[in-house]
């Protein structure tokens, strides 16, 4: 079964993000409680309601902001907890599915943030740079989501199904996308001035 | 606030004393036997026995438990109109006409639909039963004793207390801002998100740095240590568990063929 | 005619918790009123209803004699007039600087330009913190970030001003002054309504007293009519205001028979009584 | 002997702004010692020095007369020996329960188990906690949540206590509570030093005082000794205690001679005495 498959690759990625954290807490100890807060702060962010043009609301992930922060292997552990807490604190998002959500949201997400952030970083504002970093992140992690449906439900035909996913995921999340972009640069720009 | 809530209730509920190991060790195996069921029949039995247990055995309050059933309910009919379109072979049910094309729902397509559908109530069912009577702090015993990597059990540990202390945070600072007329259309809504979210940042790193100096001072070395254990479950709520996952099976199995739609239709 | 009255005011957490239970409270034009209670009585939960933050799930709050109306323009109208300066200034300053944590309110009534700058000087003033337009506020002391979030209050112009814990934290000297700074805007023409824990403070300023119990008020009147009510004061964790417990404790050990008083003003005064009638000197 | 000094101690934020300018204080084994002084003059910022986390630019600390030492090893003895519980709860109670909480300074000592266990039961018992450990701390009101951080700081067996503002925030009743334990705490034998802003509670509770003015100790001894200096006790932001103040307006205005007392009780007796003296009752 593919959910068994995606806890798979995603824990293949949490362990590397595992070992990375290792590493920094046993040169810095004081990054711990930090990085635990920030992570606190992840799933607080995922709780705000953001309002789009069409009306319609989403909750941010937080995930591109995280990549910048702290690189796409520690975002994927901080994401792995911010989504056991959503299933166990919320009752948002089942526990079956945890495995391909961390590799939509977890993973694939940030590391589309992250390449954004790496490859335009130095050549326009920082501010631009982090939202279309969130931007990205955001909608990778829907596209990869629409992916993941096709493979799990590929109907008559994989293609026309696709199409439709990416249809109801992959579209209708570019102005939430945007939005989740908006409110990390206007972040951004007071973290900046810190 | 939401989030408060199910905690509330997972430390508050009847069942709130029944071992978590065993809460953890039922819910999950029964979650497992729903998704892998091939008939409707299994996820439903199970999706009625863990709202019972849910709604009458813990007592979770009811209409509490109805929204949180409310947004997978919504999600489990559009997937099966979805999937009615989506595999549109075979006899088709009937069609309709869209911007000129014409879309056919299939037979296939809807019993696919309700199969899945009755695995996500049953799923859901299951994973709510876990975790409103199950409070987030039994839960990082077990997830110790599965062997999760400490670092991250130290982060999520920290991080389940830090939610509490950021969500306060945030809330005041939103209701500070509606006293002010933020969110009043999308502009202001947007001012008041980017200044809410930035502050509570700016907070959220500060508390991060105080927080290590507190721990400092109570000797923090690098790692937190769980104090004392969960007791194993009695090993005859297990022998129960178990006769009641091999009946799952066993009516898994027989009624694998079960169509709900044929069924209907041989009734007629 | 009541300016701002709660009418068994029920509210609920989504738990099903019961945070408010028929909490009754009227506050006339002009007021200064001080709410006392426990911690975790709700107060600031009843506060969070006066400017229709928080929706009661029975009981209503009148304005003006009007109940609220909790649609999008109505609750503009709301937190118009009524404005509540929090508890922890931290959660209230959320802008980069005071000019603009204070132009906050006035921007989203979508004033103009020159009638903001105006109105944020003017309330930077009455405060006492012109000069520090520019400031980040985390580089403020806490007296200093309570007078900001009060002029983010004053800017808006409301009518009725609500006070969660306004002098908490701060030292003597910084308390006194914000109760002075309050005292100064009731006399001005805003009601205020402050909830308190500083017993000794209120006698000085309030002129009627709500006594919160958990969930609903279990007290109201005049200063002496409330803290006359013993049995009251200590079931809400409160206390008498200490001179009051002086003359308590002299009357009740001494036998003498002197009149009680709440504020240093007064005991002088009645002691000079007592002296007159009864001493040498 | 002291038990604890501070000597000279200079410490300047990483902005370069003096934070402390040769602060000095000496507290002897068994006091409970309360040190007042308006919001930002360096209380925690001294107090911060007192268990090493801050590394004083010059002077030093002598722990029970020897100068601490920084490096990890003296710095963990330090920590064991002196406590600090701070200000706000929510920063110091960092773990899901009151169990693991109150565990973890014990833990990180390297006790084994069974005597963590212990300790923790202990400790809980102490401050009146007992029968909430498997609460997460955002179920416990601000008293409650107080409690937890002392018995957490009990746990480890520490000679010296600091306590930051500890009543801040709590209502009339939980404050004097609070003050209760910690006068029981250093009967039994545990130094106590208090930051307050509350100088009604200091001279019920403190046998010495030290006032901070900006960057310094601005004064010291005891109570008598300090509210006899009102010029500094007002340039540091503080006041009398209330029944001082009330003597001393009535010996100006009245024209009498009452021996000044700060707690209710003292001034109670002075005027027992004076009413001995000169009125017919």
């Amino acid at each position: 079964m593919w959910c068994g498959i995606w806890y798979l690759i995603s824990g293949v990625f949490v362990a590397h993000g595992i070992i990375r954290l290792n590493k920094i807490f046993k040169e810095n100890p004081e990054s711990k409680p930090l990085i635990a807060v920030a992570g606190a702060f992840m799933f607080v962010l995922s709780s705000l309601k953001l309002p789009s043009v069409t009306g319609s609301c989403s909750h941010p992930c937080g995930n591109g902001l995280g990549a910048v922060l702290f690189g796409p292997s520690v975002t994927a552990v901080l994401a792995t907890i911010v989504l056991l807490f959503q299933a166990t604190l919320l009752a948002h998002g089942g526990l079956t599915t945890l495995g391909a959500n961390i590799f939509s949201m977890g993973i694939m997400g940030p590391i589309a943030g992250w390449l954004v952030f790496k490859s335009l970083k130095g050549k326009m504002n920082s501010t631009w740079v982090v939202m279309l970093a969130a931007i990205f992140a955001d909608w990778v992690t829907y596209i990869t989501t629409a992916v993941q449906l096709t493979i799990a439900y590929p109907g008559a035909d994989p293609m026309n199904t696709l199409s439709i996913f990416l249809g109801i995921f992959a579209v209708t999340q570019i102005p939430l996308a945007i939005a989740e972009g908006l409110l990390t640069a206007l972040l951004w720009d007071k973290i900046k001035e810190l | 606030m939401l989030q408060n809530t199910v905690d509330n209730i997972a430390h508050c509920n009847k069942l709130r004393n029944v071992n978590p190991k065993l809460k953890v060790i039922f819910s999950i195996i029964t979650l497992l036997i729903c998704v892998l069921s091939q008939s409707i029949i299994v996820p439903l039995i199970i999706t009625i026995l863990m709202v019972y247990l849910t709604l009458f055995r813990a007592n979770v309050p009811k209409k509490i438990y109805l929204q949180f059933m409310g947004a997978p309910v919504g999600f489990g009919i559009i997937t099966v109109i979805l999937m009615a379109f989506i595999y549109n072979q075979g006899a088709p049910l009937f069609s309709i006409g869209l911007f000129g094309f014409k879309i056919s729902a299939s037979k296939y397509g809807v019993e696919l639909g309700l199969l899945i559908f009755s695995r996500m109530l049953g799923g859901v069912s299951s994973t709510l039963f876990l975790t409103l009577t199950t409070p987030m702090t039994e839960l990082f015993f077990v997830l110790k004793e599965l062997k999760v990597p400490t670092v991250m059990l130290d982060i999520a540990m920290m991080m389940y207390r830090y939610v509490f202390v950021l969500l306060d945070e945030m809330i005041r600072t939103e209701n500070a801002q509606k006293t002010r007329v933020g969110y009043r259309n999308l502009s202001t809504t947007y001012k008041s998100l980017g200044m809410l979210a930035s502050n509570l940042f700016i907070r959220t790193w500060d508390r991060g740095e105080v927080l290590f100096t507190t721990m400092s001072s109570r000797c923090y070395n690098g790692d937190l240590k769980i104090l004392g254990k969960i007791e194993n479950p009695k090993i005859v709520y297990l022998l129960m568990c178990t006769i009641f996952w091999i009946i799952l099976i066993s009516i898994s199995y027989i009624t694998k063929d079960f169509k709900l739609l044929e069924y209907i239709n041989s009734y007629y | 005619m009541a300016i701002i009255e709660a009418k068994d005011i029920v509210y609920k957490y989504p738990d099903g918790t019961l945070a408010l239970d028929r909490a009754n409270i009227s506050v006339e034009k002009g007021d200064m009123v001080a709410l006392l209670g426990p911690n975790g009585a709700g107060k600031s939960t009843l506060f969070l209803h006066f400017n229709g933050i928080l929706k009661p799930k029975s009981g209503k709050i009148l304005l003006k004699g009007a109940p609220i109306k909790y649609d999008a323009k109505s609750l503009m109208e709301v937190r118009k007039t009524v404005g509540i300066v929090f508890q922890n200034s931290d959660d209230q300053l959320f802008a980069p600087t005071v000019k603009q944590d204070v132009a906050f309110g006035p921007l989203n009534l979508g004033l103009k330009e020159e009638e903001v700058e105006k109105r944020v000087k003017e309330a930077l003033k009455e405060v006492g913190m012109e000069g520090f337009e520019n400031k980040p506020p985390h580089h403020l002391s806490g007296g200093q970030k309570k007078r900001v979030a009060i002029a983010g209050i004053l800017a808006m112009h409301p009518e009725i001003m609500v006070l969660d814990e306004p002098t908490a934290g701060l030292d003597p000297m910084g308390a006194s002054k914000i109760m002075k700074l309050l005292y100064k805007l009731n006399k001005e023409g805003i009601t205020i309504i402050i909830s308190t824990h500083d017993v000794d403070l209120v006698p000085i300023y309030a002129n009627k007293i709500f006594v919160m119990g958990k969930t609903k008020i279990v007290k109201s009147g005049t200063v002496e009519e409330v803290f006359s009510d013993i049995k009251t004061i200590r079931s809400a964790n409160l206390r008498l205001p200490r001179v009051a417990h002086l003359i308590e404790v002299l009357n009740r050990k001494e036998g003498i028979d002197l009149k009680m008083g709440y504020t240093i003003g007064e005991v002088r005064h009645n002691f000079e009584d007592l002296f007159k009638e009864h001493c040498d000197f």
